[in-house]
């Protein structure tokens, strides 16, 4: 749709168990990012050639993309060496990340990720 | 007891068959079971409530707290003639009222990581009703070291969490396989900073019920999954597919690829240091 | 009473001021509020239990059964020594026991064509907790003419529906709107025939008391939906988005557009001849 | 995919509150129906042509074509005068079929339509 210089895909982005406090105090955000990420990560065989180099956009960009674009605060809470802090669970189209790839799933267009901690009280 | 299925001819009758058949084995095999609720409080009350209503035989309950009036907003089976009572003890007393052939054994310690095992050990199903993160990391320890199922429950303001960890000896996850870490402290909150909506507490500890109930009756499906409440969203229940165990879990991972010790643990400093006010 | 929030330091005070903010004008609503809960059965117990201890100032039940020990498997409001006593009686005490500041009016009579909307005028919000067709027909006609949401559970063995009908005046769809006609007789089957797994009316119960307070506490959003619960399914719950009133509706329809007359309607007669066992 | 003679498509199909009685007690079936309805309703202004004549198969073509393929006892509690008996809700992806056109809603492979009717329990 929109073709020319450089394609975006759009998320559906939430937050639950308190991250939100990180974002805005927004739970439910829509985020348009690269639809490739600026600088490859590993392997650099393009599936997707347009919009020139790099990797196709998976949730480790998404995460960095998040973090410089979108996080308010505190980003030690959230990101820690290149991936979520531990204790964070990342939710893929209501499916746990660690089935789908983890980092390296490649996002699509219109993709719903999550993002939580666990609940404690009772 | 937990189901009642008359006789009657206005219906289509083979058609239901198997639903009855279920239901018939299922009322036995829930008075031969025990279950362990750890917590009396909000999400205890309706767990309790329910399994004894459905005829669960032996119920366990521990809790070291006292009943307080500003619990009553939420944890339904206290009343205000027994402020001060036990919770455990305030419990055991609505369970005689609802059941007087269940077997409650009420426990008025707290759960400690020296006698988790010993309090637990004689119990098919253990119930994490608790209030606090360390309790869970000790719960989940426990239940993988027993191996029993671990029917968790957890609320926060006006959103709830249901998970059974341990699923299946060895197949799905324990809770420290999918939060390896607590979360910050200064993320977590205490029940008392963000309030806890009654209701919120009911559905999931009733759910909480409901899946102990089905693996008791054999009619859980045998999949590890996390239902997520949030009342106020227009999504209200979502249901995510988990992951099964981490071979390197340092709780259920296996032996030789076991990551870390969680033996020595001390659980409260584990979760922030200074024992916070959750 | 309904939610509890302290002051405190140790969290991130300014980001959850507005939930505060809400928790604190709820509890007043709260307290100003008054629904009517239309049986104290399996739906109704835990919805009573659940309103109750939010602290909704006025709760009427009306019910016309007395308690029998077969009830106890989910009525999770009644006792064993309260058999043979009016339904509506024992929950009342039930409910001064968590809350004695709660005024609660016992309504023994049967809801009725006749006294229905004489018995519900006084109340802000419906709740349906009733089990039989005859009754949920009578309730939506009712809760139209008065102008009031009415919040609707059902159960049936390992399944329950809840909507709120009639929401926000003249937008929402009516009971009739959704479902014109009842189920076949044979298909309908009766409580007693089918089962009812108790912790399927404590989710769909205490669901209807958490729909109750979101709309006293204005926090609802005013969409209308059906959620449908299955305790056996892989997904155990769907959101259903629902189409608006039907203008042609007998019921909540346009005045000249309506089709159909319900005013002389024999609710009995209308859901399949002779009143069946349910 | 399959491309040659009779396109079809794939749907799942659920029933809930009694009526899965009808459907050998089954709650859940996933069939495949032909993409086209033999008969044309209304208008006959194709829009995806091959496969012949016909309009694309609608929710009336699948309430038709269950009650002829799938139905086990009692059609007259399922079918009447070319749509679903009143007092079954039918559910188009989680959505009021009102909202979705009723009958002449064109289906699309994957769909998934549930039939239920009211319970009463409580
Ligand atoms: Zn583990
Ligand atoms: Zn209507």
């Amino acid at each position: 749709m929109s073709a020319t210089s450089s394609p975006a895909i759009s998320l559906k982005v939430e937050f639950g168990g308190g991250l939100e406090l990180l974002f805005s105090n927004e739970r439910s955000h829509t985020v348009t990012i690269p639809a490739r990420a600026p600088s490859p990560a590993g392997a650099d065989t393009d599936v997707h050639p347009p919009g020139g180099g790099g990797r196709p956009a998976d949730i480790a960009f998404l995460i960095a993309w998040l973090r410089a674009n979108l996080l308010q605060e505190r980003a030690e809470l959230f990101e820690e060496n290149g991936t979520v802090r531990p204790g964070i669970l990342v939710l893929v189209n209501d499916t746990d990340w660690e089935l789908e790839g983890e980092g390296e799933y490649v996002l699509k267009d219109g993709d719903e990720i999550v993002f939580i901690s666990t609940l404690h009280g009772g | 007891m937990a189901l009642v299925c008359q006789a009657s001819t206005n219906c289509m009758r083979n058609k239901i068959s198997w639903a009855e058949v279920t239901i018939k084995t299922g009322q036995l095999k829930l008075q031969q079971a025990s279950v362990a609720v750890v917590g009396a409080g909000g999400l205890g009350c309706p767990a309790l409530q329910y399994l004894a209503a459905a005829g669960v035989g032996r119920i366990g309950i521990i809790d070291h707290d006292v009943v307080e009036i500003s619990n009553l907003q939420r944890q339904v089976l206290h009343t205000e003639a027994r402020v001060g009572m036990h919770k455990v003890l305030s419990a055991a007393k609505a369970i005689e009222q609802i059941n007087s052939r269940i077997r409650v054994e009420p426990v008025t310690s707290a759960l400690t990581a020296s006698n988790a095992q010993t309090l637990l050990a004689d119990y098919d199903i253990i119930l994490d009703c608790t209030d606090n993160l360390p309790t869970r990391y000790l719960l989940s320890d426990t239940a993988v070291q027993l191996n029993r199922p671990l029917v968790s429950g957890a609320a926060q303001q006006f959103d709830g969490q249901l998970c059974i960890y341990n699923l299946g000896p060895g197949q799905g996850p324990c809770f420290r396989c999918l939060f390896p870490k607590p979360p910050a402290p200064e993320m977590a909150g205490s029940c008392e900073e963000l309030g806890i909506l009654g209701a919120v507490t009911g559905v999931i500890g009733t759910l909480q019920a409901m899946e102990a109930i089905k693996l008791i009756t054999g009619l859980h499906d045998g999949r590890p999954t996390l239902l997520m409440y949030s009342a106020l969203s227009a999504l209200p229940f979502r249901n995510i597919k988990l992951r099964a165990r981490r071979p390197t879990c340092p709780s259920c991972g296996t032996e030789d690829e076991k990551v870390g010790k969680i033996g020595e643990t001390d659980y409260v400093a584990f979760c922030g240091g200074q024992r916070p006010d959750w």
